[in-house]
């Protein structure tokens, strides 16, 4: 099997970043990494064969500047760029002058990003193509009393969403005439600083529908196939917290139905390489939401039950290759993936910062981690908050389920707070186990239930708490008697070189 | 030696006795135990045996008083106070405090300003946005009160920490968290 | 799906007693440990929901103190023990007594241990099912002279075994009759040592065979079945270091065939539970080897190919419960596993101890790991060098093979030197990559290569040294400014806790 | 700084120039480099890197001059001198012992002796066999010579690290790793 590539830049940090890299070492590519001066102890730098520094720690003076990064690519002789997602996965400025520098860009053609890239754009190209889409206004709005009239239209509830959104950025629910106000202008404001463009339109609002997306890949032969869905309903700030695949939701009738439809969608902006179209699903209807014209978070439960490499394909598509996998490829089994994030659920997900330490990860049948993560490791403001993923594959949706329980209750990750306690509890919760469950989950499960409280466990950790101070105490103690009163960072080295280093020289 | 645990719904009361290296008996509320606790990495992984049964117990200070402890995937906020500690707060008055200093969780921008001194805010209501990792943060006050002033102006950057406005928190009884 | 048993005493320690508790935790059943005083914090220990310390460190005062494990088994009310692998799980006296005691021993009917532990009684059964066997004496020889005489029946070389033997213990070549007497004394000192029988039997000596076995599962119902076989024909000291399912060397006409034979094989003994039908595999023809009567290390690239827990079906098993497996499964991908051992393989694979600290474990798509390792563990000399199993799985071959290549780049395990860095070199190795090795591999492999001397990482290593030499001597340098002289046990954990307390009380 | 690096079959010499902070300009045979070297997690995982070369290495000390250094999987025995270190070793008279020492690498039972007083030993030959982890393992002498002293017994329970025996080393070329 030849590599498709000798060398390819990865334009991206954290997992994502390790992720490619992983793939790449199978497949005999060197990797060049760029990252930022924050990053310089990264794992994604550690395992690059070339690393280059590209600027500040705010991804506006590093991960963003594509004219550095391309300079990068020319000097160390790559021959094709990988962008992850996030930063300038989906900036078609960006894909269009790595083609001009005649290097190769792991993605989608740019008109394809840019079709997609705008909502209203997209909306007009998917009616044209007969998909489905979400009732809503095709124009942005001009500012919060337009929206209002537009919203009268459908009739409350409705979403107001960023012209160039993603990721749940700028969205907002709006309820009633009364809340458009506030909503438009916090909406607009994110979407602007988001994207540089803070346009607004106005959606009908599904109540409580599912978010199930399709996986595509399509080759510059013509080529375009799907590999099946994800059901990615558990959000938290309309951001993904867990996701998998199949979903529990449809049947094997609508899983062919969906992905013809996004076949269709991808096939008439002339995509290319791997992208998702997002769909929303309720009552029976599938509703085309937006396409991500990169590599999702989420991609992991798609591979394990459908056993390819999808970083692997982006790879020999973009060198390329014929997507040679057979047609009407059938999930075996069932994953389901939670993102650890640095945040605090009880804290309305707030993103929180700190220094990775006493980090104790699973293993075992069926469990994968695609992280980047490593004790000592500093979390910042600077980057999004995700640290990894948990996965986990099993014969059947139960069995995975009861492994990613089992995997979470055997993870750690001390140092921040995160969102795996909170995945664990909805893992456990009835919705899940009976796989019925939409978008209104988190927030049903979360009124309803006091987090942890009322855990049997609490009462132990309450004495491990007292033991704690109890050892804790102790040891004061005893240092009282013998530790020198100066606490002056040399002296601190200095006790550290001599634990490490075993008391100096010897032969 | 008695400690004196605290969560933010309950509290419990733990007297342990020390017998051997490691080995311990543990009265509280919920009956005795034989106790086993060790520290096995220095990391923050400990063993905690009670009686027969057995936990994996992951510790992360935040400061001495501050725990959070996790079993088996579920996490615990604790504070944990001994005697001393705990007559020294009874001094001072018991847990809750009379005024509330709203503070920047992280870096970040204020991009609106929700309230106006002598505002009264209830116990979790959003007083501020604060832009941060590109998201839209709400920044609530805990206690909640009257809005005695605003330290910082919307469009301001602050830092991790930073007091962005103080409140005066109106009396009642002591909550259970302090 | 319901559980099998409420609760399961696990009598054994480490990685096994881990993989076990992982199932019992995903079927809901609640686990009991065993353990000796120097596993009071073993991961096995802490994972389980409870404990009972059993005896002293040497496993003749702990694991292998079968009555004492009865006892904790019925305070504990257990419902069942599985003995996992080694110890007590292939001993029938063992099995009798926990049925004795009207608890379920998971596994196989202490009869069918009984033949199959036997070397000789096993190739007598053998040979009446009509499975073929290796050419050899039936009878233990009395001493070395008595080997001689049989060894000269065969023709040298002969291959010398203990009666009572497996894994390799008492095992020896003989290429000559000059030999006998050094091979004859070791190898029946060995054997009584290791089961307490030092009684020696002749067979002919099959010059690098292949080593293939079958794994079969048999329900208690009369079904007995085979999920295909295991390559494990890279070994040192006869014990295996390397294993992968499928074997590359046979076809599927021979892997229905020897699947056949292995089935008929356990059928003979009247089996019950998961065990592995060992074969040599030399010049297109199979020959039995030995039964082993228990769940295998390397059951996991079974587990990995055909997608079932072999943990899992043998509590079913036990239980009563019918295998409703499908028939004819077909393996699908491929998986290869390494183990990772405690020993140096400069130093004849000699078992090293120390502390376990600086460990790096790998993750991504198709790697699993199955340990029971953490920072600041100590390995003893009391059990076996084995720490834990990294695995890989693929689409085929070449896949699992580069993944794991690629994850044992990742792995770090300090404090002890293993064999991973040698298991590395294999997997690169030119017989290995074509799939075409025996068991000759390893020797030929060392003979013709000085280890990693003259790859280019040394001179990078070289430079590192002299940093890290530098960076410490720094550290030092600044400590002798401003450092305690004093380094007694008591000042050491006065800086413990100053540093891990935060300076004390602070409110 | 110059140091002295010594693996079982080469040797470099590695000048050092510390230029910032984890910044070092780097001289040895193979070339000269602008280096950054950096603790990454007090562990013992370091970033390397050598121009844009970036290695990911994992360092484990014996004592201060014996290190285990891994790169991607592939570990590497080495010897690290400095100058004062050196200057030493050269007076002690090189690398190469007079005498050898063999020694149990693990606790265990020696069951069985290979060897005589008088007997001679090549480098690697096996003088014993020592029964540790249920496994019978030939202990072997590195350099070999004549046997001088057996210091124990067969049958005898040996601690790790005691020696065993006794030899006379040849006197020879200094080898590589001393």
């Amino acid at each position: 099997m030849s590599a498709p590539f000798q060398k390819l830049l990865i334009a991206n940090r954290g997992e994502i970043a390790v992720r490619i890299q992983r793939t790449c070492r199978e497949l005999g590519i060197a990797t060049v990494a760029v990252h930022s001066s924050a990053d310089r102890h990264a794992l994604h730098v550690r395992l690059a064969d070339e690393a280059y520094e590209i600027g500040g720690p705010a991804p506006a003076d590093s991960y963003l500047r594509g004219e550095r990064i391309l300079d990068v690519a020319r000097r160390s002789g790559a021959e094709a760029i990988h962008p992850g997602f996030g930063f300038l996965a989906e900036n078609p400025a960006f894909a269009r002058a790595v083609e001009e520098s005649g290097l190769v860009f792991v993605g989608p053609p740019a008109h394809a990003m840019e079709v997609m890239g705008d909502k209203i754009a997209s909306r007009r190209a998917m009616q044209a193509a007969g998909v489905p889409v979400v009732p809503g206004g095709t124009a942005p709005v001009a500012d919060a009393a337009a929206a209002a009239i537009t919203a009268a239209e459908f009739g409350y509830p409705v979403m107001l969403k960023a012209s160039a959104g993603g990721g749940g950025k700028g969205m907002r629910v709006v309820h009633a005439a009364r809340e458009m106000d506030a909503a438009f202008r916090t909406g607009s404001g994110e979407a602007e600083s988001a994207f540089g463009d803070g346009r607004m339109y106005v959606e009908k609002y599904l109540a409580e529908p599912h978010h199930i997306e399709v996986q595509v890949l399509a080759d510059a032969h013509g080529r375009t196939m799907h590999l099946g869905e994800r059901e990615c309903s558990i959000q938290r700030r309309h951001q993904k917290l867990i996701e998998e695949c199949p979903s529990p939701t449809i049947t094997d009738a609508q899983r062919q139905e969906v992905g013809e439809v996004a076949v269709r969608a991808a096939a008439a902006v002339g995509y290319r390489s791997a992208g998702t179209v997002e769909f929303l699903y309720s009552q029976g209807a599938f509703y085309f939401l937006e396409m991500n014209t990169r590599i999702q978070v989420e991609h992991p439960v798609t591979e394990e039950v459908y056993g390819v490499d999808l970083i692997e394909w982006m790879l020999r598509i973009a060198a390329g290759e014929e997507l040679d996998l057979p047609e009407g490829m059938k999930p075996r089994g069932h994953a389901i993936e939670v993102r650890l994030n640095a945040e605090d659920p009880e804290n309305n997900f707030m993103p929180v910062t700190g220094t990775l330490r006493n980090l104790r990860l699973p293993g075992g049948p069926g469990i994968r981690i695609d992280a980047a993560i490593y004790s000592g490791m500093e979390v910042t403001p600077h980057y999004d908050s995700m640290l990894g993923k948990l996965v986990a594959r099993g014969r059947d949706r139960d069995q995975a389920r009861r492994r990613l329980e089992r995997a979470l209750a055997e993870l750690h990750l001390g140092g921040v707070t995160t969102s795996a306690g909170l995945a664990l509890e909805l893992l456990r919760s009835d919705e899940f186990v009976r796989g019925e469950y939409d978008t209104g989950l988190l927030e049903r499960f979360r009124s309803a239930d006091a987090g942890a409280a009322g855990s049997a466990l609490e009462r132990v950790a309450a004495i491990a708490a007292a033991l704690h101070r109890h050892h804790a105490g102790k040891r004061r103690g005893l240092a009282a008697l013998a530790a020198d009163p100066r606490r002056s960072p040399w002296a601190e080295a200095g006790r550290q070189a001599g634990m490490r280093g075993n008391g100096g020289p010897r032969e | 030696m008695k400690y004196y645990l605290r969560s933010s719904h309950d509290r419990w009361e733990v007297e342990i006795q020390e017998r051997a290296d490691g080995e311990y008996r543990v009265v509280e509320t919920g009956g005795e135990h034989e106790a086993h606790f060790a520290d096995v990495d220095r990391q923050g992984q400990y063993l905690l045996r009670l009686g027969s049964r057995t936990y994996a117990v992951s510790i992360d200070e935040h400061d001495a008083t501050h725990l959070m402890v996790t079993i088996a995937g579920e996490s615990f906020q604790l504070r944990a106070f001994d005697e001393r500690e705990r007559a020294a707060r009874k001094v001072a008055g018991g847990g809750r405090p009379r005024t509330e200093v709203v503070r920047a969780s992280m870096p970040g921008v204020v991009v609106e300003l929700r309230c106006a001194p002598g505002d009264n805010l209830a116990p979790g209501q959003a007083a501020l946005v604060l832009e941060a990792m590109k998201m839209q943060n709400e920044i609530a006050a805990t206690h909640g009160g009257v809005v005695r002033e605003i330290l910082i102006e919307a469009g301001q950057a602050v830092a991790a920490g930073q007091p962005l406005l103080r409140l005066d928190v109106p009396p009642a009884d002591e909550s259970p968290a302090g």
